[in-house]
């Protein structure tokens, strides 16, 4: 109930924040010198009358406020307008393209924290033993290399060389496996997914994977060096146990708060992921957006991606709260 | 049914300049090779729009896939020649080139079981422009159609013959007007046709499925049971999957890439030259290049054909007026003579032209998107530059070029480099590219002409018969190769790389007829 | 004495080996302490208390490490070196394992209170799970047992409601109600030791007065032995039986308390006596004691007091004193070390006095922040 | 508490008071633990090289930096004078008598699939024959510049929003931390690319104005959490009750001592600046061609990366190197300066 409540006013906490996000790319959008009408029309034949008929269809002809006001409140009933490129509602077409990019980040963070966690903790065990030394280094590559850079080494690698695995694409496993010729069972469609998501997953979650070590390694020097460590010791709990336990747990506050605001990062990481991997998500369709000067859906994506950023920050600060006992619900900054 | 090329194919290859990547479609399907399925993955080199409906498509993209679910009136074969499909034959023409009357054929039906009738036919003539979409342009020449009997259609012209009618526009690809016209916005996500297969699948963004119709009316029996058709806009990407053996074919190979796959084991290139016409255009309207001297000087201070051979050797070829040679097969304009005319590589010729007629400090501004027109771009600037001038090249993204290309300001530009893609008659290049109506939309050049130049343009649309518009063009094309208003840089082929499993596969001319699975002259298969 | 004591330490010398050079933060102690009693080991912070109080159970961290001497719990060797055979020295046979130590002397045998009740509850876990986890391992009871023991531990160090408490987490619980936890913890593992590690410091003055109470009362009920390490003079008069005070690693003087307080024999003690406030002075007449420890990694020659000592003279900064006996209280020998007595015969009456500032009334202003590598309360900070 | 135990009871947290941070934020005192510190010295070197190599490329082009991304690319194809072109082969069919005062693009080095490794070019050529080398070090400048700049962009208007929320706190502080909030929520990448292709048009000006933008929210927190810890001290407190105006208070007092925590993150945050600049490049939303910046190197090369992986590669790698410089700085400023965490 605690939960649910204050779920609910971080909620509505957000809504300001979403507000101004659409504020910002409202007015980024129609500001700008790029005229979608002239760029629809482009090789055809457009006469004055012509123009003015497709802003009128599309409600360009009027004051900059109305349009935001009508924008808003279509907004409320779920619609997010029209894509002139596609000539579909935009938000059919985020929600065809949300289920590879949320696939994607959530597959690049769960890799970045089953490596990234370990890693750090054996660091900080061992620190400035070899292990530590030779994981740093390779936080301070991964930190330092650029994803879609990691992204064409891979595939030059693993799909050209190797032959591994696919150079591109994606397997979607919530689809049906009859969609997929030669797959026969979901067995083998989450076999070929994760064939598909691994090099990309890698690309992506490098960033994370090295960044979360980092700070994995520093909060679990620290807390090794905190008085319950030395408590725990001094009444007789293995060190195992303090390592997985008592020092870990302490440790994790700071990876939560970190996870959370890296998903913007992660996101914006994902445009480029799915562009070398051609993975048809919204990143891609964002660059479409772009390419097309569709303001429509431009808006309604980085909409969504802010909301997307919002709720993940919600996310992670109720698993905060969680974690942490001495969050109270509501009070935490 | 090449109309979708004339307007807005020409995205394609102004777009194919744009970033790393667009639209793209998940899913190369993978491991094609070994799990022995007898679908064919072919990888598109850009998205479809996922129009099916051939009254409203206009890209390429979907029109490949279109091409194989339903049959066209005529059809084009691989010399870009349309030969009847659902026709008996050729059309009998009455009124001096005004009136054609079409036979068809009897034995055709639709894959929902109905028979190819006239009523269809007309419907797919007029369709375009009674609804208004994209392709009515292609269309809008046609005044009325009248069916005499159910396999008999009369289609009256205006008061003026069409040009191009009789090699392109009666290659109309033709819809089930019952079906379609109950319900157009299913029919275009689920077409139906009279060709050799029928759509099975789509998902839109992502892959589009279709499958051997058994019951096809005509004597061709693919050997391919069903194909499945995706996108990688990513060159480098496609290269990856084919050299990974993630898809059967690819389309769209850069240049380098060719040597790449050349030394690949297990692929096979597929070429063909296409239709296409690339292009420097100078602004006649403002600034120096309004001299027809400096367009000459800046022909003279570089070689194209070297830039060909360096460049562009494997998936381009020259071309030495507006019109692409695969088009010239057909029309055989005297492309030697031209070739002749054009300025050769001759910095000293191109320094002293543009000493007399250029300013002092003369460094055009060349604009161009992305790709190997940037290189071109690139390397003209180097060679002004060795003479004492330079350029300023600036590679645009689509949409800004869009905007810049055709404004006609000397600040803008003075060069710009584009191509352009049609079908097999000369009125493609000339009308759009050339003629003063399509000046601020088509064209940015603003070329006036000679007396007569425009006039001419205009009249060779509007006659028929072969023989009195070549003698109309030829002329036009003349003096377009003569006083640069565009300088005819090269045309690009259409390429295919595939693994060697796939057997019989050719390159068309045609990128809509691109892959053409089965046809008279090849069945592919897979091993 | 009589019986073998509850715990001996010998010549127990822990140092830290750091970048910057090598910190003898305990550098030759020798006390013991006996059943039923309560220790005292008083210093300045960094005098090496903390550091020397975690070597009896050799939870020595980084850098540090016990170089020599020996410690002796109930007969059994938690420290012990030996000549090898090759000329070094080795660990002793009978010393007991790390594994050993931590399963036979930690906890159960030895309990440790720290100074900063904050600090010491781990902040995500509840209390009572905390509390039963130690008891569960030190007295190998079962999850209910221990559960149903660490209730009436709690309970019995005067936290209301305990069954409830147990539930809650450290930031629910006040700091002297943390203290009363933290003490509960170290009676629940019924140790016979118990070191209490400056664990009044971070509470206030009524607060620290109940849990003094406490202890005491809980001493009497169980009798165990604390060595309990402190700063505050205040708090040794109270509690405790024996007094140990420490100074740059060395224990500098050691009595019987009331023989410490009446007959000091330490310039040292007599400063840290005369920084307490009392009833009979006014506040004016309080001396600080002069200057800044110095610090162990460089400590000073001769009796490392003497650049603060008001008494002292030339040769104290020659002859380095071991602690000697200088007096006799009850059978107990006061020891103290200090030239100025007679057991030294180091010459300090013809000594000349000291020239410079010491004695002097300027204080340094900074004096707390003075950086202290030994970092006696701060060895949880790990500067290096 | 007692008062002799305010003398001899000096607990942990004294050990970090002010007066010590002060301590620690002194120019000599941050060089000093550098040189102490491996992994500062390493970044500090790897820094020093790449700016010397940037301001190296500035001058020696003699370009002014306004022109930037407008400039044709046979100026940067200029190679350095210790790799100049010996002799320069005449184009076929016709010498000519000028001498160009640009490096000449022989027609073998057309070809797009060089070798790579001679003298003239050891890095090989591009796919418009231009000097792979010359590229990457002139790429140098583009990143370092666009690095530094927009972190500069970040850190002034960050200080100036943080500074001014944490000292009025309050509705002042409320409105801006929404503000500075909402920028936070648009992922970087995207905001980035909505702010030049909508606003400025592709021009890596706005690339480095909107990054910049990006990263004023990271700064406005660091520098508003500092403010609020500041704002109670007693010097302030006393500048205050003085009279001294409130903006006088935010920069002479405030600001400076929120140096330690700015600086180092300043230092991280240019590395991060360089990588995101890369991805818009690499996307073609950065820097223009012909500029030689290494995202768009890669957003080029990735085209190659079947016929020429090493033009994928040395960009790559230059990346990688540059942005580990300033990691490195950074994390040894920040063992330097903050003395919590060391490693």
């Amino acid at each position: 109930m605690k939960l649910l409540k204050y779920t609910i006013y971080r909620l509505l906490q957000a809504i300001p924040v979403l507000i101004g996000i659409s504020v910002i790319t409202f007015l980024l959008a129609n500001l700008g010198p790029g005229d979608p009408v002239s760029l629809m029309l482009q090789g055809q034949e457009h006469s004055e009358e012509l123009v003015r008929a497709i802003e009128q269809r599309y409600g360009l002809d009027r004051p900059l406020h109305e349009r935001y006001i009508t924008y808003m409140s279509g907004l409320l009933e779920g619609d997010l307008g029209q894509s002139i490129y596609y000539q579909r509602p935009v938000s059919a077409l985020i929600l065809d393209r949300l289920g590879p990019t949320l696939l994607l980040v959530l597959s690049a963070y769960a890799f970045a924290l089953v490596t990234a966690i370990p890693l750090g903790v054996v660091a900080a065990n061992r620190r400035n033993e070899p292990t530590d030394h030779a994981s740093r280094v390779a936080a301070l590559f991964g930190v330092s290399t650029p994803s879609f850079w990691i992204g064409i080494v891979l595939i030059l690698i693993f799909a050209v060389k190797l032959g591994w695995l696919p150079s591109s694409g994606l397997y979607y496993p919530w689809r049906p496996p009859s969609s997929y010729p030669g797959i026969n069972g979901h067995l083998e469609l989450y076999y070929e997914t994760a064939r598909h998501l691994l090099l990309p997953m890698i690309a992506l979650g490098t960033l994370q994977m090295a960044t979360i070590m980092r700070v994995e390694r520093t909060q679990m020097i620290e807390s090794l060096q905190g008085e319950y460590v030395k408590l725990a010791r001094a009444y007789g709990v293995p060190e195992r146990t303090i390592l997985r336990k008592h020092a870990f747990q302490v440790a994790q506050l700071p990876i939560i708060t970190i996870v959370g605001a890296n998903l913007s990062t992660a996101i914006g990481g994902a445009v480029l992921t799915e562009t070398v991997f051609n993975i048809n998500g919204m990143g891609q369709l964002f660059i479409e957006a772009i390419q097309q000067n569709d303001y429509q859906l431009v808006m309604g994506i980085t909409m969504m991606l802010g909301f997307l950023f919002v709720v993940g920050v919600i996310i992670t600060d109720i698993s905060y709260a969680y974690v942490d006992p001495r969050v109270t619900y509501g009070e935490r900054d | 049914m090449s109309r979708q090329m004339s307007e807005l194919t020409r995205r394609r290859l102004l777009g194919s300049g744009a970033a790393v990547s667009a639209a793209a479609i998940a899913g190369c399907i993978g491991g094609s090779e070994s799990d022995g399925s007898d679908q064919l993955h072919f990888t598109q080199e850009q998205s479809r729009e996922e129009n099916f409906d051939p009254v409203i498509s206009n890209d390429a993209y979907s029109f490949q896939v279109i091409q194989l679910i339903f049959d066209g009136l005529y059809e084009f074969d691989e010399g870009l020649e349309l030969q009847p499909k659902l026709a008996t034959g050729e059309p009998t023409v009455e009124r001096d080139g005004t009136r054609y009357i079409f036979e068809i054929e009897e034995a055709a039906e639709f894959h929902n079981g109905e028979d190819v009738t006239a009523e269809d036919v007309a419907h797919s003539f007029t369709a375009p422009v009674e609804e208004e979409t994209e392709n009515a342009s292609s269309y809008n020449m046609i005044e009325s159609t009248e069916v005499i009997d159910d396999y008999q259609l009369q289609v009256d012209l205006g008061e003026d013959p069409y040009g191009p009618f009789e090699l392109q526009t009666m290659g109309v690809t033709v819809v089930p007007k019952s079906y379609r016209t109950e319900d157009r916005e299913n029919f275009n996500k689920n077409p139906v046709g009279a060709g050799p297969f029928e759509f099975s699948e789509l998902q839109e963004n992502e892959y589009v499925e279709i499958e051997k119709y058994d019951d096809y009316w005509g004597d061709l029996d693919p050997n391919i049971e069903q194909a499945r058709f995706v996108a990688h806009d990513d060159a480098a990407g496609r290269i990856s999957e084919i050299r990974a053996g993630n898809t059967d074919v690819i389309a769209g190979i850069p240049n380098d890439d060719w040597s790449v796959l050349e030394n690949e084991e297990g692929v096979t290139l597929h070429s063909s030259e296409s239709p296409t016409y690339m292009y420097m255009a100078f602004n006649c309207n403002e600034g120096p290049t309004t001299n027809p001297e400096v367009r000459r000087a800046i022909a003279h201070s570089f070689s194209m054909s070297d830039f060909i051979e360096s460049n562009g050797e494997n998936v381009t070829s020259p071309m030495y007026s507006p019109i692409p040679p695969v088009v010239n097969e057909i029309w055989e304009f005297p492309e030697d003579e031209y070739q002749d005319m054009l300025p050769e590589y001759d910095p000293d010729q191109a320094k002293s032209l543009l000493d007399e007629h250029a300013p002092d400090d003369f460094t055009p501004t060349i604009i161009t998107p992305e790709g190997i027109r940037a290189q071109l771009a690139e390397r003209i600037a180097t060679r002004l530059d060795e003479i004492g001038y330079g350029a300023d090249v600036q590679v645009l993204d689509f949409a800004t070029l869009v905007d810049t290309y055709t404004s006609g300001n000397a600040d803008d530009y003075q060069m710009y480099l584009l191509g352009w893609t049609g079908g097999p008659d000369p009125d493609y290049y000339l009308y759009p590219l050339f003629h003063e109506s399509g000046a601020g939309t088509n064209q940015g050049h603003y070329y006036d002409g000679s007396d007569g130049f425009h006039e001419a343009i205009a009249e060779g649309r509007n006659s028929a018969g072969q023989e009195e518009r070549y003698e109309i063009y030829e002329p036009v094309i003349r003096e377009i190769v003569e006083q640069l208003p565009a300088l005819p840089a090269f045309t690009q082929d259409n390429t295919m790389a595939s693994r060697n499993h796939v057997q019989d596969l050719q390159a068309h001319p045609n990128v809509n007829r691109n892959p053409t699975l089965v046809a008279d002259y090849t069945n592919v298969s897979l091993e | 004495m009589s019986s073998e004591p509850l715990l001996r330490v010998e010549n127990l010398k822990t140092q830290f080996f750091t970048e910057t050079g090598t910190v003898r933060a305990v550098d030759g102690i020798s006390f013991e302490v006996r059943e039923g009693e309560i220790v005292g080991l008083v210093g300045e912070s960094g005098a090496g208390k903390s550091v020397a109080s975690m070597s009896l159970l050799r939870l020595v961290e980084n850098p540090g490490e016990i170089v020599a001497g020996e410690i002796t719990y109930k007969g059994e060797t938690i420290f012990g070196l030996e000549e090898g055979p090759d000329g070094e020295l080795q660990e002793r046979d009978d010393m007991l394992s790390n594994e050993e130590i931590r399963t036979r002397i930690r906890g159960n045998e030895i309990a440790v209170i720290f100074q900063d009740p904050m600090e010491s509850l781990n902040p995500v876990f509840t209390v009572g799970g905390q509390l039963r986890e130690f008891i569960e391992l030190n007295r190998g009871l079962s999850k209910d047992e221990a559960k149903t023991e660490a209730i009436d531990m709690l309970r019995e160090v005067g936290i209301p409601d305990p069954e409830e408490r147990y539930e809650e987490y450290p930031h629910q619980f006040s700091g002297g109600m943390r203290q009363r936890v933290l003490i509960a913890m170290a009676l629940a593992c019924e140790p016979s030791l118990i070191i209490a590690d400056e664990p009044t410091t971070a509470l206030d003055v009524t607060v620290e007065g109940q849990i003094l109470d406490l202890v005491d009362d809980l001493q009497d009920k169980y009798g165990t032995s604390f060595i309990w390490v402190t700063h505050d003079m205040g708090v040794v008069a109270e509690i405790c039986d024996r007094v140990n005070v420490m100074y740059l690693g060395e224990i500098v003087e050691q009595a019987p308390v009331d023989e410490l307080f009446y007959d000091t024999k330490h310039p040292y003690t007599n400063a840290l006596l005369n920084s307490i406030p009392r009833p009979d002075r006014t506040v004016t007449e309080l001396e600080a004691i002069e200057g800044v420890m110095p610090e162990a990694i460089n400590p000073p020659s001769g009796c490392r007091f003497h650049p603060r000592c008001p008494d002292a003279r030339e040769v104290c900064k020659r002859v380095h004193p071991e602690a000697k006996t200088v007096a006799d209280a009850d059978g107990e020998a006061h020891r103290a070390a200090c030239v100025k007595h007679d057991a030294f015969d180091a010459g300090y009456e013809d000594s000349s006095m000291l020239e410079g500032a010491v004695g002097s009334t300027e204080r340094e202003p900074e004096s707390e922040l003075a950086v202290n590598p030994a970092g006696d309360d701060s060895g949880g900070e790990g500067r290096e | 508490m007692a008062v002799g135990e305010s003398q001899l009871g000096s607990d942990t947290e004294s050990a970090v008071d002010e007066g010590d941070v002060e301590a620690r934020v002194g120019w000599r005192y941050t060089l000093a633990q550098i040189k102490q510190d491996t992994t500062a010295r390493w970044g500090l070197y790897v820094v020093a090289f790449v700016i010397t190599v940037a301001t190296y490329a500035i001058v020696d082009s003699n370009l002014s930096l306004l022109t930037f991304g407008r400039l044709p690319d046979y100026a940067f194809a200029q190679a350095l004078p210790i790799f100049d072109h010996p002799t320069r082969i005449p184009p076929p069919g016709e010498g000519t008598q000028h001498m160009p005062p640009y490096f000449p693009l022989a027609e073998q080095s057309w070809n797009p699939l060089p070798a790579g490794g001679t003298i003239e070019h050891p890095l090989g050529t591009d796919h418009t024959g231009r000097d792979y080398f010359t590229r990457i070090v002139y790429g140098t400048q583009v990143s370092v510049f666009v690095g530094i700049v927009s972190t500069f962009i970040g850190l002034s208007i960050g200080t100036i929003i943080g500074a001014v929320a944490g000292y009025y706190g309050g509705k002042t502080d409320d409105i801006l931390m929404r503000v500075v909030e909402m920028i936070y929520s648009i992922p970087p990448l995207i905001l980035i690319i909505v702010f030049t292709v909508f606003v400025g048009g592709t021009s890596i000006w706005y690339a480095v104005i909107g990054v910049g933008i990006t990263f004023v929210p990271i700064f406005a927190r660091i520098i508003r959490s500092r403010v609020l810890s500041i704002r109670e001290m007693d010097y302030i407190e006393a500048a205050r009750a003085s009279g001294v105006k409130d903006r006088n208070i935010i920069m002479r007092h405030v600001v400076p001592n929120s140096f330690a925590p700015v600086l180092v993150y300043a230092t991280l945050q240019i590395g991060v600046t360089i990588l995101v600049v890369a991805g818009l490049s690499f996307l073609g939303y950065g820097a223009q061609p012909p500029t030689p910046d290494w995202g768009q190197m890669l957003n080029i090369s990735h085209g190659y990366m079947h016929s020429n992986l090493w033009l994928s590669i040395w960009p790559g790698l230059a990346i990688m190197i540059t942005i580990m410089g300033f990691n490195l700085l950074g994390d040894g400023l920040q063992d330097a300066l903050d003395p919590r965490i060391d490693d």
